[in-house]
């Protein structure tokens, strides 16, 4: 199965296809393409009988980004101190912790022209025989927009839906991309790295 | 020192209540804007109704005018209603109104004279022993004997409109 | 057609045969634990708000404010405090402010003390009027204790 | 806190003030409404081993119209918050709020620096009568909630207290 | 239904289920756009107890977040505390003593007999019965009794460790296992004719919400949904971890596809535990219940692990993504009662509004573990 | 018996106004009563026994379904209100009548206000012609059974208009199901009854208990010359009786699971409790009436013991607990499952039971005659 | 005469029934509403019905007679508000109102 899928989406044009070891990683398959051909390989998945079991963000924000985010959250905590004790408050009971992102040193490693991006994960699994497969897609971290493949999975939409929740990844072709998890109002995306409430 | 009520002066006071509410349950049916009250004015029309047929001898009508009246006619109607959930109506117009009045006046007077008309030209014999058992045997026997064959024809009746209220409703529902 | 028979007599069986379970079950000793009547009593591990364990001879607490706990806490509950003082030889806690309020039970605190200087406490009933209540000075309840 | 005014003005002499106390003390009926891991042990309460009937307790009315005391297990997120407080108004006086758990005192384990989905407390949304922590409590701290309640509306406790050990 | 028609006229009314309300198990909140007492259209919004579990995983130390697990799913908080400690053993590659694996085998599947007892008897509350939750629920106070003696606390048990568990058992612990299983042996014939073999239940059962295996894979929904629908796949068997290889179980699968072969399932797991908990007891090994070699501050090696357990509603997958720190970069629950419910939509449609409600419940929802 | 400790704490204020006032309303009593007209005099004492009983049984019915389901489910019940948790019910009206009576916005006032009592007033009313034996009875009308149906319609009329009264549309939906089940019910119902009318000949209640006179095989239950199948009438006229009150597994109009709170969703306070009230009067005339019909309403079961309304009480009590078990061992039905109930089983077994009984009564001794 | 012994006349009957017709006849003018107006109608019944029942308590020589009639009456009603709805529920379902004023286009 593993050397059948790995064959199939070699046709894929510039993907990236990684043997694992499961044992190390807990899936079988790695596949990186490129945004256009997401469909492409959930289309491979689909006909192999494959399910979809989520969808997910991380979000690789660069070292430049992140300097910003932590000056501006210190800049937002400074004048929510001073506000703080300005209203003659007790101490904060709060331990503040940090919120700035300790990614400085793992992106280091990443080529700089892919610090500003954003990963969207795919997990497939299969129910007969043990292959799991990750399938990556990585995006602009400032225009995120990939092809949605609800259309290939129906259980495809709400993971969509939340992923832009928390990432603001926008699926083109989606039905209805409004809040899932956040309230129906919410512009935010909790989980980017430079995200303060 | 005050003297006490008879049990023919209560029963005679309960008459009258009964009639305010007879007429009281029309006034509302008739004049309410929602439907919804107007079935309940009918409701409490028809109660007063089975009251007067009490206290005309006839437990039997009474109960029947309950059964039938308030527990199927009046149901229907307010299923009917939220079915059909029609929005409260429209203003009555003045004019409307004057001419509802009249009519109310025609429509009484016309109806009364008919019934003195009835009472008083044809030759009744005296009214017969009357029954207050509530029995339903003289009912049942007539029912079966005389007039059995309209008896018979009510039941057609009955059936006809079961079927004819069956089309009626299912035409509308159609499978996609 | 033997589909409805078989529904309509299975089906009454079945039903006996429910009504059968549950008169019995009216006869099964009632197994109510009546609370305020009943005091139960807790298990050894049993995970309360944390208190101070007070030293056996001296009944002060063991606690050296090495502040392990106050990092183990996912939820920042505890807030201590201590000083060192003069001629001794560890720090002294002089307050232990525990907001139960925050508390999720985990038992990291107390996992993390390598002095065993907390314990979990074996309240399991606790309610109030005030929620300020649960803003526990462990080291004044020590002392009340003793 | 909602107390004293809920006195009706007809009856003004203090036995059935009294009278009037008692029977909402000891007919205390919770609306069926969990949020999160509280909700279970609020079931626990009420089945077979606890037995909240005992009080007179165990009627949980889906109906926010027919409920004395709201009992609010579990987190309250912003997104909820709205609702919990229409259910709130929904109830007829006299009425009456329970925290169960942590998350419904304070935000519990929940709270943490810039956090966007939690109220951090019930209170933050109406007047709370009765406070209990854990997390999530004893089905016995929930009885124990109740008895507090009860104290709360007559003005004095009818069992005894149980020193925890 | 299948001749269910919609009225030419289309005369729909919306009816908003929840955010409370009795049937939904908690904060889910259904739009139901209705003609009559038919369901034309079903929308679940969810987010009403959304509690930020994954921005908390990127806050708190690996350790720290231990205990959010246990609130993801209250009802087999082990099973989530077991699908955690095993992604960060393998990111971090820590040995876990054989004891220990045993012991956690044990709890977890006690914990899911207690969860499934719930279910069991919350599944009959919403059809009406009021009696079985009180039966299940008596049961199920035996095994929080067992857990809470060994992990301390009745429903958010954090009792597991990387490399390890926080506690050893006892042989008290051992007995009232023991004990209990013969307890529940005998209860189960009880249920079954109280409850499966109702002709009540069997008619409200039988033929409603009937999923198909496709749509199931195309949903990814797993656990007893996907079971009750003829797919044999259980993590368990299909990709052992821990010490599941070492026992003799079987995978209830029916094949109905409706409701009943939801209850069926869930029904018989209880039995295969137990089966397991028999076997786990009788091998359990001597030993230590925690590595040594577990540093205090903790620090996997960068990159992601996946790692996944057969919970009590399904796959619970957790993807953690380290930076080589002492939390996670991006921690990715992944829940299985969130997939399982995103059928709900497609699957009721045309059904009656009871219907619905049996079907929903077939589906064990737990609310908070949907929205996280 | 020593009163509770809490009893005897509330009730210590009203001892001196009982004292004082009792004995003035007693002696008040006496000297105006004889001046009553006998009729108005059994009338008025009617009127207080029949609502004094509806009221009370509804209460203690309620603490009786309490008990019964807690012992069913290995508990004890409300237990510290009163010994036996027998001050509950007290307490719990006292509650309920000292709480707000909210009217919600958008609810149309005076039908939500009308509603409960149109579902109480009926059934307290139809209290009047049961005859808990030959002499109580407060009035035997001839008609009795017809009544009983009669009273029973306004009873629907109630639910509908409480539903929809409230604007709400659980409420809306709950009671246009608990009238569609109300509706498909009565047919077998009464199929069965005017059955029981053709063995009985009547429609007085008292006789058709006399004529149950003797032993317990004269019971109409066991009166197979009647009609073979007199047991399944009963348990078809005991089905329907559940129906018709709206009790499990026939509670879809209050199916809490699905319909929050069914029809009176909306009601709190009083206006909860008088529906509550008006169930439980529903289910005591419908065991009763099952008692009157089938099983020999006061007579005693063995001709040796003494006839008398214990008997009535005690079975009309039996068939309550019966009503309670039932309700908490079973699920609910749906509504298609409830109506094929009706449609497929009942309907058609009530209608060759009705032409088995004509059998019996016409054509049967027809044929022996001619023999 | 004596107000309490109003219901042992003839008149009396007829006098009430004589205002539920009016009020009848008044409601079908005046109603809008095709539900309305079946309402009225059961007004203008049961004002017979109260006509027959009188007179059969004062006047006739067959005590059961009007009662006859009045149960003929009853079960017509019902079979006349049975149909008159469901004509009614037809109606809506085309017209999507059932008040008068909107029907006087009767192209389908």
């Amino acid at each position: 199965m593993i050397a059948k899928i790995k064959q199939q989406m070699s046709e894929i044009t510039s993907a990236k296809i990684t043997e694992t070891e499961y044992a190390a990683k807990g899936y079988h398959l790695d596949v990186e393409v490129p945004a256009d051909q997401v469909v492409t390989a959930a289309e491979i998945l689909d006909a192999e009988k494959f399910y979809l079991e989520a969808v997910t963000g991380v979000d690789w924000m660069g070292a430049k980004a992140a300097e910003l985010a932590a000056k501006k959250a210190a800049a937002a905590k400074a004048a929510l101190d001073a506000a703080k004790k300005a209203a003659a408050e007790a101490e904060g009971e709060e331990k503040p912790e940090t919120v700035a992102a300790p990614v400085a040193e793992s992106v280091e490693e990443v080529e700089e022209d892919l610090e500003e991006e954003m990963e969207v994960v795919y997990d497939y699994n299969h129910a007969e025989e043990l292959c799991r497969v990750v399938v990556r897609c990585r995006v602009p971290r400032l225009s995120p927009e990939l092809p949605t493949i609800s259309e290939v999975f129906p259980g495809a939409n709400w993971h969509e839906r939340e992923t832009h929740d928390f990432f603001g990844i926008k699926f083109i072709g989606h039905p209805d991309l409004s809040p899932l998890l956040l309230p129906e109002d919410a512009d935010f995306h909790p989980l980017l790295k430079d995200f303060s409430a | 020192m005050m003297s006490l009520p008879t049990p023919e002066d209560l029963a005679g006071l309960i008459f009258l209540g009964i009639v305010a509410v007879t007429v009281t349950g029309g006034i509302i049916a008739v004049n309410a804007a929602r439907l919804i009250r107007a079935v309940t004015g009918l409701v409490i029309c028809f109660i007063g109704v089975a009251g007067l047929y009490y206290y005309l001898n006839s437990p039997f009508l009474a109960l029947m005018e309950m059964l039938i009246y308030v527990g199927a006619v009046c149901v229907t109607i307010v299923f009917a209603i939220m079915l059909a959930e029609p929005e409260p109506e429209k203003q009555v117009g003045k004019q409307n109104a004057i001419a509802g009045i009249i009519s109310l006046c025609v429509g009484a007077v016309l109806f009364w004279s008919l019934a003195v008309l009835g009472t008083e030209k044809a030759m009744w014999p005296a009214a017969s022993v009357k029954i207050n058992d509530g029995s339903i045997l003289d009912i049942g026997q007539s029912l079966l004997k005389n007039y059995s064959m309209a008896f018979e024809l009510i039941s057609i009746v009955l059936l006809m409109a079961i079927i004819g209220a069956l089309v009626l409703a299912r035409a509308g529902r159609v499978k996609s | 057609m033997s589909g409805y028979y078989r529904d309509l007599f299975g089906g009454s069986w079945s039903l006996l045969v429910g009504l059968g379970i549950t008169i019995k079950n009216m006869f099964v000793p009632i197994v109510t634990e009546q609370y305020p009547h009943f005091v139960p009593v807790m298990t050894p591990r049993f995970r309360g708000h944390i208190e101070l364990v007070g030293d056996e001879e001296t009944g002060e607490p063991k606690c050296v404010v090495c502040g392990m706990c106050q990092k183990a806490c996912p939820s920042g509950c505890i807030k201590l405090a201590g000083e060192k003082p003069e001629g001794a030889k560890k720090k002294v806690v002089t307050s232990y402010i525990l907001d139960f309020t925050r508390c999720s039970l985990c038992g990291q605190c107390v996992e993390s003390c390598n002095f065993g200087a907390i314990t979990f406490s074996k309240d399991y009933n606790l309610a109030s009027t005030d929620k300020n209540d649960f803003i526990f000075d462990l080291k004044k309840r020590l002392e009340e204790k003793s | 806190m909602g107390k004293e005014n809920l006195q009706s003005a007809i009856v003004q002499f203090a036995p059935l003030d009294k009278l009037l106390a008692l029977g909402r003390a000891n007919s205390l009926w919770p609306m069926t409404f969990g949020l999160a891991c509280c909700a279970i042990e609020m079931m626990a309460a009420g089945v077979s081993r606890f037995d909240l009937a005992r009080f007179g307790a165990e009627v949980f009315r889906p109906s926010p119209r027919q409920c004395d005391v709201m009992i609010v297990a579990g987190t309250i997120t912003k997104k909820m918050a709205p609702a919990v407080e229409t259910l709130y108004d929904q109830m007829p006086e006299p009425k009456w709020v329970i925290a169960m758990g942590n998350c419904a005192i304070s935000g519990g384990p929940f709270v943490f620096d810039g956090q966007y989905g939690i109220v951090e407390g019930a209170d933050k949304l109406f007047p709370v009568d009765v406070f209990i922590p854990g997390c999530p409590p004893r089905p016995e701290a929930l009885i124990e909630g109740i008895l507090e309640l009860e104290e709360k509306v007559t003005g004095y406790r009818r069992w005894p207290r149980v020193e925890a050990g | 239904m299948s001749d269910f028609a919609l009225s030419q006229t289309k005369e729909t009314f919306v009816l908003n289920l929840g955010p409370q309300h009795p049937a939904t198990h908690g904060v889910l909140r259904v739009k139901l756009e209705m003609d009559g007492e038919y369901i034309v259209h079903a929308e679940p919004i969810l987010g009403y107890i959304h509690r930020m579990h994954e921005k908390m995983g990127e806050n708190r130390t690996w350790a720290q977040f231990m205990p959010n697990t246990a609130r993801l799913d209250y009802l087999g908080a082990l099973s989530y505390n077991h699908g955690y400690a095993l992604a960060v053993e393998r990111a971090a590659s820590i040995e876990v003593p054989e004891r220990a694996e045993y012991i956690r085998v044990i709890t977890v599947e006690l914990n899911r007999i207690a969860s499934h007892l719930l279910w069991f008897g919350a599944y009959v509350l919403d059809l009406g019965g009021m009696t079985p939750i009180f039966y299940a629920f008596d049961d199920r106070e035996q095994i929080l009794n067992l857990l809470e003696s060994v992990t301390g606390a009745r429903l958010t048990f954090c009792y597991f460790r990387f490399g390890g568990v926080y506690n050893d058992i006892d042989d008290s612990f051992i007995a009232g296992s023991r004990e209990f299983i013969k307890r529940l042996r005998k209860q189960m014939p009880d249920y079954h004719n109280l409850v499966t073999k109702n002709i009540i239940m069997i008619k409200r059962l039988k033929d409603i919400g009937p999923i198909s295996p496709e749509m199931v894979r195309k949903y990814g929904a797993t656990g007893p949904v996907m079971r009750g629908s003829g797919i044999n796949y259980d993590v368990r068997k299909n990709e052992p971890y821990s010490v599941y290889p070492e026992f003799d179980f079987d995978i209830p699968v029916y094949d109905e596809c409706d409701s009943m072969a939801r209850y069926m399932v869930r029904m018989d797991e209880i039995e295969q535990s137990m089966r397991i908990i028999e076997q786990a007891l009788d091998k359990l090994p001597e030993g230590p219940v925690m590595t040594e070699k577990v540093p205090k501050n903790l620090k996997p090696p960068k990159g992601d692990y996946y790692s996944a357990v057969e919970a009590a509603r399904g796959v619970f997958g957790c993807r953690v993504v380290s930076d080589g720190t002492n939390t996670a970069y991006r921690l990715k629950l992944r829940s299985p009662t969130f997939s399982n419910l995103s059928l709900f939509g497609e699957a009721c449609q045309g059904m009656l509004l009871a219907d619905a409600l049996a079907f929903m419940g077939s589906l064990d929802l737990v609310i908070p573990e949907i929205d996280r | 018996m020593i009163p509770h400790p809490e009893t005897r704490r509330v009730l210590t204020p009203f001892i001196l106004p009982t004292v004082v006032l009792l004995p003035l309303l007693a002696g008040g009593l006496y000297f105006v009563w004889p001046l009553v007209p006998g009729g108005v005099q059994r009338v008025l004492i009617s009127l207080v026994a029949v609502i004094a009983f509806a009221a009370g049984n509804a209460a203690y019915l309620v603490w009786l379904e309490r008990k019964v389901c807690a012992h069913i489910q290995r508990r004890i019940g409300p237990k510290e209100v009163g010994p036996f948790g027998l001050i509950q019910p007290v307490v719990d009206g006292i509650k309920l009548m000292s709480k707000q009576l909210l009217i919600p916005k958008g609810v149309d006032k005076p039908l939500f206000m009308v509603a409960p009592l149109l579902v109480l007033v009926p059934a307290i009313m139809s209290f009047v012609t049961i005859p808990f034996s030959e002499d109580l009875v407060a009035r035997n009308i001839n008609v009795g059974l017809l009544m009983i149906f009669a009273f029973a319609s306004v009873n629907v009329l109630g639910l509908l208009l409480g539903g929809w009264g409230s604007n709400n549309k659980y409420a809306v939906i709950a009671a246009a199901r608990a009238v569609s089940q109300n509706v498909a019910y009565e047919i077998p119902m009464l199929i069965t009854v005017i059955t029981m009318v053709m063995v009985t000949h009547t429609l007085n209640l008292n006789e058709i208990v006399i004529q149950q006179d003797g032993s317990f095989w004269n019971w109409y239950l066991f009166r197979f010359s009647a009609s073979p199948l007199m047991p399944v009438a009963f348990l078809i006229f005991f089905i329907c009786s559940l129906a018709e009150t709206n009790r499990a597994p026939f509670d879809l109009g209050e199916a809490e699971s699905e319909l929050v709170a069914g029809f009176h969703t909306e009601y709190s306070g009083m206006g909860f409790g008088v529906f509550f009230m008006g169930e439980y009067a529903n289910i005591v005339i419908g065991s009763s009436l099952a008692v009157i019909l089938f099983l020999g309403g006061w007579q005693s079961p063995v001709s040796f013991l003494a006839d008398g309304f214990w008997w009535f009480l005690l079975k009309m009590y039996f068939l309550i607990f019966c009503v309670m078990w039932i309700r908490w061992t079973y699920p609910r039905t749906t509504l298609w499952g409830l109506l094929n109930l009706s449609w497929k089983v009942l309907i058609p077994l009530s209608l060759i039971n009705l032409l088995l009984t004509s059998f019996m009564v016409k054509v049967w001794p027809l044929l022996m005659g001619a023999s | 005469m004596n107000i309490l012994g109003l219901s042992n006349f003839l008149e009396t009957y007829l006098v009430i029934a004589a205002l539920l017709f009016g009020l009848g006849i008044y409601g079908i003018l005046q109603r809008r509403s095709l539900i309305g107006m079946l309402i009225s109608s059961e007004l203008i019944l049961s004002a017979a019905s109260l006509n027959f029942m009188a007179f059969n308590r004062f006047l006739a020589p067959d005590p059961t007679v009007g009662q006859i009639f009045t149960l003929f009456i009853m079960g017509i009603a019902a079979a006349e508000a049975a149909i008159a709805l469901s004509i009614i529920i037809a109606v809506y379902r085309n017209y999507k109102s059932i008040d008068t004023t909107d029907l006087v286009e009767l192209k389908g």
